[in-house]
């Protein structure tokens, strides 16, 4: 049985800890929260998802946006160029020869950036965990922020991952004392699996930096 | 041309050359040719009989030999699908001719057996990998067959790779 | 850890003041006007000014309060005029297709003001402010110097200064120098360098060919609108917008018709060559979603991309100022003298206003239903039907004012 | 020689519907070359189906062409009856015909947005989904999910029709009837679309044969090529309907056929609704093992011909399934479509020819 273990010297890979989004992270002063809490309820109210379109939760994406699901009445509007976008929606199992090019989009984000994980294939690879090309789970790449289970996942379940988006950007640089959640984590975002070795990406990994 | 015509024409013009020709069903035809002379059954197919387009090419890997399954088939006229199966006896390097210069849609379809099954194609215009990643040679493989992953040594693994509990 | 030029507070306040600061050099230049009054040496031209000189003084400081009274509500007019448009045009398209548009605000104080603001009109000061808060993205291989300079002169600035010189209804205007709208359209014919400023200097393919793209459609462009607008000017012998919108009361032409139905074709050359110069569909090659991804505003990170998308809404609404007071006949209704109009102290601006947006909506209603025109086809109908289309329309109009000069209120012919 | 430019237009970009790259050599406007390079979303089904049970690789069948789920699920359950030899009744097999057809209906208006989207024509960007949700609520309505439904079981369908399904659908066909129209209407009759879509991206009869073109993009260059005519699987045989094909074989031509495949299928539906038996026993206990042989079973996906070649080995896990996709092919033309056009052509050209990432990477 091939193991994977020997397919291992694509380098090393570690999980990436978001970096801060706002530049005022934890402020304490006056000017600093009130300029939070009007960052935070800016980006909230207009979320701009990168046009990606992978597989079939994509449909389900397009749906989502159409007519009947509007999702354009809480201001999410899918644009073309990852420059002008703050959510890069996930909607579709990530193959090896894909990873590194999902890095780069990730990479050409302005900064207060979130991922939006739809499926069960950007979750864990899903029914196609098999495939030796397969990266399971997208959080193996990119910092995963919201995970929506569901394969397609409806529409409503969608708004549902827009909506715990929103609350997570609502409570982004503003310092809380007490825990955000006081009741038992949800399914949505539960701990990434333990990370895949196939991924050759850039060298210099964050230890380096500090 | 019916499908009785194609079949008369086929006996005499190959008859040494084909190991084996049936009527499979209403409008099908099952063919198998030698690695050698395919060449020139399919020119024959093509030129003179009209099966005009390529519709797949399959690689099957029978542990001991590979074999190759080309599906053609003609729309005008009285429609036709043709089954040809060629025996690739070494499973060192097989070699296949290649159709490209034939049917141009045969293209990508050799491409995609050398990625798969290894199966080598001899003259075709650009024959790299289609579907893996390109660094796919460089990974450091255990068997040959995870070059080519469609090959029957090449097992699926039963449990999930990376669901080891998480080292909190 | 790099974060684009400016850090932090500095970044974010820096960049509030910048946009609020080219308006602003607009009202400085009136107050200087004011100076001028008082230091009579200034007045070096005609001397005899020196005689009244005391009299003038009053009379300047109070023209000079009402008049900077006039220029902000003008200007605030125009900035919040922008924004509304931004969300007007939002919700119309939503509305063709048969959605909803931006309605739902998660306000934080909502329960204040009613849990959700009914029709959206927070979202884009939402879209404004948040664009504000994002990183600020130089490309590393773009040419730094034109990447950030080039483009606020060039696309920024021009459609601001030019918030002085659009008239709003009756006689309220800031400005109404007797070159009128040739100031606009030379200012204008800026835009496509500074476009192509930014597709060149943001290193990217797309942009490259967006640039490109932008500069030859806007240049080839302003011939038929010049040609078009230039039929009015033979028939009004005058540029400034508040004169030619005058002419189309009552009085002059028959049953007060603006000139839309005197001059139909200029009017059409006028209304298709404004698309193409706004970059509106179906003349929207540069930023063609489809091939070139968001064209020359490819790399445009945060503030950049707001400020290019809110000059395109303001170039738009510059031209339906213009066109309004071309051919719709300003603050004049057709069956209705103009003095009745302009006793009542602020109907002409209502007027005026519902004109604006009517206009405004047909270009709405255009890109909603047309699809994108491809390059080499829109430069064959700039050059091949438009042009020709407006030197028609001139002979046209000189031979109808020769012959019946009463159409457009000349009476002694 | 104005010199020339590469683009990539890379896996992520509006123009592609999907992940896979273009690369184009450009001569300022006019693309020279262009190599298509796919395989971001490569999954290796083919080993998938090879090493699970042939009656559970159904779901991941679905998720093959996840525009039209169905399609694929009846050409896989079609080709294991084939090879096992398995009779249907035919209540069940009006039931079939009456679901795929709706999906091709689904399908071709997801296509309409794609490419109407392509050509910078808002609204149609949105409003062939509205359509699309009715369809998707009739199919939730039979089969209890939107999109991937896993309904097809051998010998039939899982579950029969629930009441005052035939009303509705009969209703649907008709409301579906007067919308084709409406959109002939919106895109027809505007000139900047003929404009952008006539004679952009032709392709001559003997360039498709070659090239090996499928479903509408070969039926728009003048091959009268319908498997559901020329060998009719289910009841096709005993419902009339035309095959519309043109000859011009440029992007125009393949909107039109598709728009006429529309009107086709609700004709197809409201014949099926009512020639359908009222009684028949729809589903039988699947057998142990595959037989040793081989079949190819090919059906008409709305994106051309569809099929499966499976070898059975006495044994539970099927030996090899080749999938055949339609897609593939179709792509595969890209290149000789794209030599000699400009670079705001590449999108209607991509777009009428309705690829489906699912299919093409397997």
């Amino acid at each position: 049985m091939a193991s994977l273990d020997e397919l291992n010297q694509l380098g090393e890979l570690e999980i990436y800890e978001p970096m801060p989004n706002v530049v005022l992270a934890n402020a304490r002063n006056f000017v600093g929260v009130i300029l939070n809490w009007m960052r935070n309820w800016a980006q909230r109210c207009s979320i701009y998802p990168v046009y990606i379109g992978m597989k079939c939760c994509a449909i389900e994406m397009a749906a989502t946006m159409a007519s009947r699901y509007d999702t354009e009445r809480i201001g999410v509007l899918a644009r073309a160029s990852p420059r002008h976008c703050d959510v890069l929606w996930i909607n579709g199992p990530v193959t090896i020869k894909f990873a590194s090019r999902l890095r780069d989009v990730y990479d050409q984000m302005p900064h207060p950036k979130w991922v939006f994980a739809t499926g069960e294939c950007a979750i864990s690879g899903g029914p196609f965990w098999q495939s030796p090309t397969i990266v399971e789970g997208v959080d193996q790449v990119i910092p995963v922020d919201v995970f929506v289970p569901g394969c397609p996942p409806r529409p409503e379940a969608m708004w549902a991952g827009i909506f715990r988006l929103q609350e997570k950007i609502k409570a982004d640089g503003i310092f809380v004392p007490e825990p955000l959640l006081p009741e038992p984590r949800e399914f949505y975002d539960r701990d990434p699996p333990f990370h895949d070795y196939r991924i050759k990406l850039k060298k210099e990994s964050k230890k380096e930096e500090k | 041309m019916s499908l009785e015509s194609h079949l008369q024409s086929l006996k005499e013009k190959y008859s040494s050359k084909l190991i084996l020709l049936e009527k499979t069903e209403k409008n099908r035809l099952k063919l198998q040719v030698t690695q050698e002379n395919l060449l020139e059954v399919m020119q024959c197919l093509k030129y003179e009989m009209g099966f005009s387009s390529l519709e797949s090419i399959a690689g099957l890997d029978w542990e001991t030999y590979f074999e190759v399954v080309y599906h053609i088939d003609r729309w005008d006229g009285d429609p036709t699908l043709l089954q040809v199966h060629v025996r690739l006896d070494d499973r060192e390097n097989p070699m296949v001719p290649s159709l490209t210069s034939i049917w141009a849609s045969a293209n990508w379809h050799e491409r995609e057996l050398w990625d798969l099954y290894g199966i080598s194609v001899k003259d075709h215009p650009n024959l790299k990998r289609l579907l893996l990643p390109d660094e796919w040679d460089e990974f450091k493989h255990k068997h040959i067959s995870e070059l080519y992953p469609m090959r029957k040594e090449y097992k699926l693994p039963e449990k999930p790779y990376s669901f080891k509990p998480h080292p909190k | 850890m790099g974060y684009g030029i400016y850090d932090g507070l500095a970044d974010f306040l820096l960049k509030l003041a910048s946009l609020i600061l080219s308006p602003l050099v607009v009202f400085f230049v009136n107050i200087i006007g004011f100076f001028q009054d008082l230091i009579p040496i200034l007045h070096f031209v005609n001397p005899e000014d020196f005689l009244s000189y005391e009299i003038e003084f009053q009379d300047s400081l109070k023209s000079t309060l009402i008049d900077s009274l006039e220029m902000t509500t003008i200007l605030l007019f125009l900035i919040v005029n922008t924004i509304m448009l931004i969300w007007f045009e939002r919700k119309l398209v939503a509305r063709m297709m048969n959605r909803r548009g931006p309605t739902f605000i998660d306000f934080n104080y909502g329960h204040l003001f009613g849990r959700t603001w009914k029709f959206g009109l927070l979202q884009n000061i939402a879209e404004f402010l948040k664009f504000f808060s994002k990183e600020d993205i130089v490309p590393e291989k773009a040419d730094k110097f034109t990447f950030n300079v080039g483009y606020f002169v060039f696309i920024v600035v021009p459609p601001f200064v030019l918030g002085a010189i659009l008239p709003l209804g009756g006689d309220t205007i800031i400005a109404d120098p007797e070159v009128g709208f040739l100031l606009i359209f030379a200012l204008f014919s800026l835009v496509p360098v500074g476009v192509l400023i930014t597709g060149w200097s943001s290193n990217n393919k797309y942009s490259l060919i967006g640039g490109f793209r932008a500069a030859a459609q806007m240049i080839s462009y302003e011939i038929p609108l010049i040609f078009s607008v230039g039929s009015i000017v033979i028939v009004t012998h005058s540029f400034s917008l508040v004169e030619i919108a005058q002419k189309q009361s009552l009085g002059s032409t028959p049953f007060g018709l603006p000139y839309m139905f005197l001059i139909p074709i200029g009017f059409i050359v006028f209304m298709v060559s404004l698309a193409a110069e706004t970059e509106r569909i179906p003349f929207d090659i540069p930023e063609a979603e489809a091939e070139l991804v968001m064209g020359w505003r490819t790399e445009l990170t945060g503030f950049r991309y707001m400020m290019a998308m809110a000059t395109e809404y303001f170039i738009l609404l510059i031209g339906a100022f213009v066109g309004v007071s071309l051919f719709w006949g300003g603050s004049n209704l057709p069956l209705i003298s103009p003095e009745i109009i302009m006793n009542i102290p602020l109907l002409p601006n209502i007027i005026f206003v519902i004109k604006l947006w009517l206009f405004i909506f047909l270009f709405i209603w255009v890109r909603a239903a047309l699809p994108r025109v491809r390059i080499d086809q829109l430069l064959d109908i700039g050059w091949k039907r438009l042009i020709p289309l407006a030197i028609l329309n001139i002979i046209f109009v000189i031979f109808l004012f020769i012959n019946y000069p009463g159409l457009f209120g000349v009476i002694n012919g | 020689m104005s010199e020339q430019m590469f683009i990539h237009l890379g896996p992520q970009h509006p123009v592609n519907h999907g992940l896979w790259t273009l690369k184009i050599k450009s001569e300022g406007e006019r693309v020279v070359d262009s190599e298509i390079m796919i395989g971001y979303i490569f999954r290796m089904i083919e080993k998938i189906a090879e090493s699970r049970p042939y009656d559970t690789f159904q779901p991941i069948a679905d998720r093959l062409c996840y525009v039209s789920a169905m399609a694929w699920e009846a050409s896989y359950i079609l080709t294991i009856e084939k090879l096992l030899g398995i009779e249907v009744s035919r209540r069940a097999q009006y039931m079939r015909v009456i679901l795929l057809e709706f999906q091709r209906i689904a399908s071709h208006l997801t296509w309409l947005s794609a490419y109407a989207g392509d050509l910078g024509v808002l609204t149609m960007l949105v409003i062939p989904y509205r359509e699309r949700e009715y369809i998707l609520d009739i199919l939730e309505h039979v089969t209890g999910s939107r999109m991937m439904y896993n309904f097809f079981r051998l010998g039939g369908l899982r579950s029969d029709f629930p009441q005052g399904f035939i009303e509705d659908a009969k209703a649907l066909t008709f409301y579906l009837d007067e919308r084709i129209r409406e959109y002939k209407a919106m895109l027809d009759d505007s000139k900047v679309f003929r404009l952008r879509s006539k004679d952009v991206g032709i392709l001559g009869k003997e360039d498709a044969l070659d090239l090996g073109a499928t479903g509408p993009v070969l039926r728009a260059s003048g091959v009268q090529a319908d498997l559901r005519k020329i060998e009719p699987y289910l009841v096709y045989d005993e419902i009339d309907f035309k095959i519309p094909f043109q000859k011009a074989g440029d992007c125009y031509a393949r909107f039109q056929i598709r728009m006429e495949e529309i009107m086709q299928s609700t004709h197809i539906i409201r014949q099926a609704l009512a020639g359908m038996p009222s009684e028949g026993e729809i589903m039988i206990k699947a057998p142990r093992q595959l037989p040793k042989g081989d079949v190819y079973f090919r059906t008409e996906d709305p994106r051309g011909e569809a099929g499966f070649y499976i070898v059975g080995n006495e044994n539970r896990n099927p030996y090899r399934v080749k999938i055949k996709s339609p897609a593939y092919s179709n792509l595969s033309i890209g290149s000789h479509l794209l030599r000699g056009a400009k670079i705001a052509d590449i999108p209607p050209i991509i777009a009428s020819l309705d690829l489906c990432m699912g299919e093409i990477d397997r």
